[in-house]
């Protein structure tokens, strides 16, 4: 696989570096230059939000950093966890005196690094945890606290940056978290690998004619392989599984994301967002604010993920409020 | 035999580098079949790491392990390397201040490392994990004082522990999803430490 | 090449369908439904801009339809130009009264169509013509009305949009067009190609280890091919050829846009911009409202272009003032 | 012989429609060379279009050849496509509220064709266009009345203009660029309109 790089080496650090020239509203912290926050730092007496993971999937994590949606996020390299002293100075960027909510995806490393960060930091800010665990392919119901955290995890982002923006406290901005993970579902497909920046090889092998339903976005296995089959169908079985997991009572209200994998184009995604459009409507619920795009991916991968964010009433109202974050701005 | 010394360190960060050569590509092999391949490139960093890593300074051999944590967690923070840096940095408190340990201490140390591993991860021993080698090392080097049959009664439970697991399913990390498929496949970090074991003890 | 999609006969229809329905502010409009248009519709009294062109580019054109940017854009299929009703059709879906501009990159089939679709208003709805010319390889500077248009021609949307919003009249906002024309330069690259929905094979072919400079965004040939070579000198060669031609007397303000022709990731095209951000900053130059994403793509293509906008006071006023296109908004 | 008549139109779409069976991918893979590839697709889309559209109800010869130029023009915005459809709306005006044509006509109504093409493409003859093979055409036709001899002399001219025309530059469009890259390879256009010359010309 072709890639515009210099040294792998350099890739993640190069990226940041253009990432925050492209965008003077982001600016680099900690020793390393590994964390990302915004310019104009964090409002004293606001609850922060801190977020972290592995580079390779931007615009997240980093792209979402911005008032009314996240503090600042610690990179890792590559598909890796962010290291411990980029997680510690993530938190502490992220403070404005009101305590810090870290929310990440549910990955080994990342979660071991962000504890150990917190326990580093203890006595000094207050912190609290919620884990993205979207992906609906990664562990069954019953299991759903083990799930990965891919694509969703933005709406988290979204309706916790409001909440922490208008002056919640840690406790509430928590609580208000834990409620946007648990109102939402991903599930992704792939249609083929990328490559790791200084890797001998594509991340996975998958056959000219077939795509790879629930597949994570590392490239780790998926529910089961097929021959490509009409987009239709597919949305279908994708929205289908989603729906299986609506929250019991849900009053009929969703925002959904369709989202691009990375080489999947926009075409594409329409093609997908028209058909999911209608089989939501069938099942009686009504969408809001639709994103299609790309807003979590895997560099080169081909593929997309829907993800449907179950609202009520309060996540609405959050999901709307005002945003300026590079890759997701409401006015 | 003169136990275990700063020196004892620096050699072993060279025979687990010079293994790399043809271990980094047999992990990634290894993860890449339920995982995301990253195992040897991330295990090839930290080590080389390591290598670029002056420890023959350090105050004492607690300092000198607890550098080499440091190093390992600044290098990665992907979840094998995290678990590497847990046991360094446990060991490393455990033998603050000293010159040297005995190979007597070694199961000691390992358990401790252990130990912390479980807690940190919050995996258990029998997850078909890293933790299963080195709780059968911890098992099979306890009471042993010689450095020579130490290294051998090592990576022989180790290796007997990689064969005895290979068929049963994981039950951690993203393997665990897949735990029928993970039955005939090692798990990438446990095969990583049989192998580092190995090079090791093959110097004794 | 795998694409998500059902027949491809029914591609582009299924494309702006999708379209339409994630953004609200867009409708579809003409008798066959190949004009995508503002929901609001065009203020009496205002200058109408209407843009067109092939499918297969999101997203290009119809993403900038929008107040402050184009008012109405017909669609061919997927890299033919579009057929004359939808000309005639988005011509008078654009006209407020005041004159229509038709502003589309330089392509024989959109020429003829919009010229004819001109000829048939006549005495009807007045109308001019720009063409967006940006692409450098495509043509020699001493024939650079013949170059092709492409990522660039953004630029004369927000630009010639912003007049038109204003209330300046057509003969204005032609000439401010006609301005944004003659200070955009792109030059892209290509790493590997796409597929046309249906076509039986991928538009062209390219070693893996192989990069073409100069391509054009169908897939024409280029400048020249070379072995894959370090990002920054790539774009060190980009940002040579584009200042070659900065316009005589330019005061020193540029406006950039790196653009993925579809499968280059986010992270590839900050590489690329950090180093352009340098190269132009040791020209003495400085950078305006940088744009670092996907504007104009060719689907699954690989590959990226840089597009410099020279800045005069007048253009930099009209760049800036606001816009709510779908893909490029500004507050 | 009967002369032009809607008859000799409607087996004149079923004719060249058989013949992209094969020159779909001929075509296609000509305007690979040096542009985009989608001669063949756009043609065997624009004919098969003509296939559906039923023109024996037309009012008269003009009004089925502006029926085709409306097809024509709905089912593309491509360069050719609308030069075709310009070409089909001339000549339709030429013939309207006529039955039939005189095949001694056919000369003149290709000029008027080519002339309307020029004006709209902005290309002249003589810069390895389709514009080229029709102008061939034209002149070898001119003063024939026989529809078997227009035949054999239409394709004659036209084979004889590729051929010639083959190791020229090619001096608009895409090709420009790419002069020196274009001699030596068919224009898709002129190989387009050669073969459908050839196939119509092939069944007198
Ligand atoms: N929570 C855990 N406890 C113990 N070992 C673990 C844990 N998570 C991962 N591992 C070990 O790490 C290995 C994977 O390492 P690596 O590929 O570097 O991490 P990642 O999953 O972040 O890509 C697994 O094979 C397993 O042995
Ligand atoms: N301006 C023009 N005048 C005459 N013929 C033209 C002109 N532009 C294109 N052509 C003809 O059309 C052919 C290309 O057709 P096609 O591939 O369908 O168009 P496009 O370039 O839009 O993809 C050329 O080979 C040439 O013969
Ligand atoms: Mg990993
Ligand atoms: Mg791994
Ligand atoms: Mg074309
Ligand atoms: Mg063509």
């Amino acid at each position: 696989m072709k890639k515009l790089m210099n040294a792998a080496s350099g890739y993640v650090d190069e990226v940041l570096e253009g990432l925050v020239l492209a965008h003077p509203r982001l600016k680099l912290g900690g020793s390393a230059k590994r964390v990302v926050c915004r310019s104009e730092g964090v409002r004293k007496g606001k609850v922060g939000i801190v977020s972290g993971g592995g580079s390779g999937h931007l615009p997240l994590f980093t792209g979402y950093v911005g008032r009314g949606m996240i503090d600042t996020c610690s990179i890792g390299n590559v598909f890796e966890g962010p290291n411990i002293d980029s997680c510690i100075e993530a938190i502490k960027l992220a403070d404005g005196g009101a305590g810090v909510l870290r929310l990440y995806g549910n990955y080994g490393g990342d979660r071991m690094n962000f504890d150990m960060a917190g326990e580093f930091l203890e006595g000094e800010i207050e912190t609290t945890t919620v884990l993205g665990t979207d992906d609906i392919a990664s562990a069954s119901p019953e299991e759903s606290a083990k799930r990965r955290g891919v694509a969703g995890i933005i709406y988290a982002y979204k309706i916790a940056g409001a909440r922490a923006e208008e002056g919640a406290d840690l406790a509430a901005v928590t609580q208000t978290a834990r409620q946007a993970v648990a109102a939402t579902r991903t599930i992704g497909l792939a249609l083929s690998p990328c490559q790791v920046p200084g890797a001998a090889k594509p991340t996975f092998e998958i056959a000219a004619d077939e795509f790879e339903m629930g597949m994570g976005i590392h490239g780790e296995p998926g529910l089961w392989r097929s021959k490509m089959k009409p987009a239709d169908e597919i949305v279908e079985d994708m929205i289908t599984r989603l729906l299986t997991e609506r929250p019991a009572g849900h009053g009929g209200r969703v925002s959904i994301l369709v989202n691009s994998l990375g080489a999947t184009p926009l075409e594409e995604l329409l093609i997908l967002y028209r058909h999911a459009f209608r089989k939501l409507k069938e099942a009686g619920l009504a969408i809001v604010q639709p994103l299609v795009g790309h807003y979590a991916t895997s560099m080169e991968m081909a593929g997309a993920s829907i993800s449907l964010c179950f609202l009520d009433s309060e996540l609405e109202r959050l999901l709307a409020a005002p945003s300026d974050s590079p890759f997701w701005e409401v006015k | 035999m003169a136990g275990i010394s700063i020196a004892t360190l620096e050699n072993a960060v060279k025979i687990v580098n010079a293994s790399m050569t043809t271990l980094e590509a047999e992990l990634n092999a290894a993860d890449s079949k339920l995982g995301d391949g990253d195992t040897g490139v991330m295990l090839a960093r930290v080590l080389g790491k390591f290598g670029e890593t002056d420890i023959s300074g350090s105050d004492d051999l607690g300092s000198a392990f607890q550098t080499l944590a440091r190093a390992a967690a600044s290098a990665t923070g992907s979840s094998l390397g995290t678990l590497f840096a847990t046991a360094l940095l446990t060991i490393g408190k455990a033998t603050k201040g000293r010159e040297t340990a005995e190979w007597s201490e070694l199961s000691a140390l390992l358990q401790a490392a252990l130990d912390a591993m479980i807690q940190r991860g919050g995996a258990s021993v029998g997850d078909k994990t890293v933790l299963d080698a080195l709780d059968a090392v911890v098992k099979a080097t306890a009471g042993l004082n010689a450095a020579a049959l130490i290294a051998a009664e090592a990576s022989k439970a180790a290796n007997t522990t990689l064969d005895a697991f290979r068929d049963k399913p994981c039950k951690i990390g993203r393997a665990r999803m897949f735990a029928e498929k993970s039955m005939g496949i090692d798990d990438p970090g446990m095969l990583g430490f049989v192998r580092l074991v190995d090079a090791l003890a093959s110097k004794h």
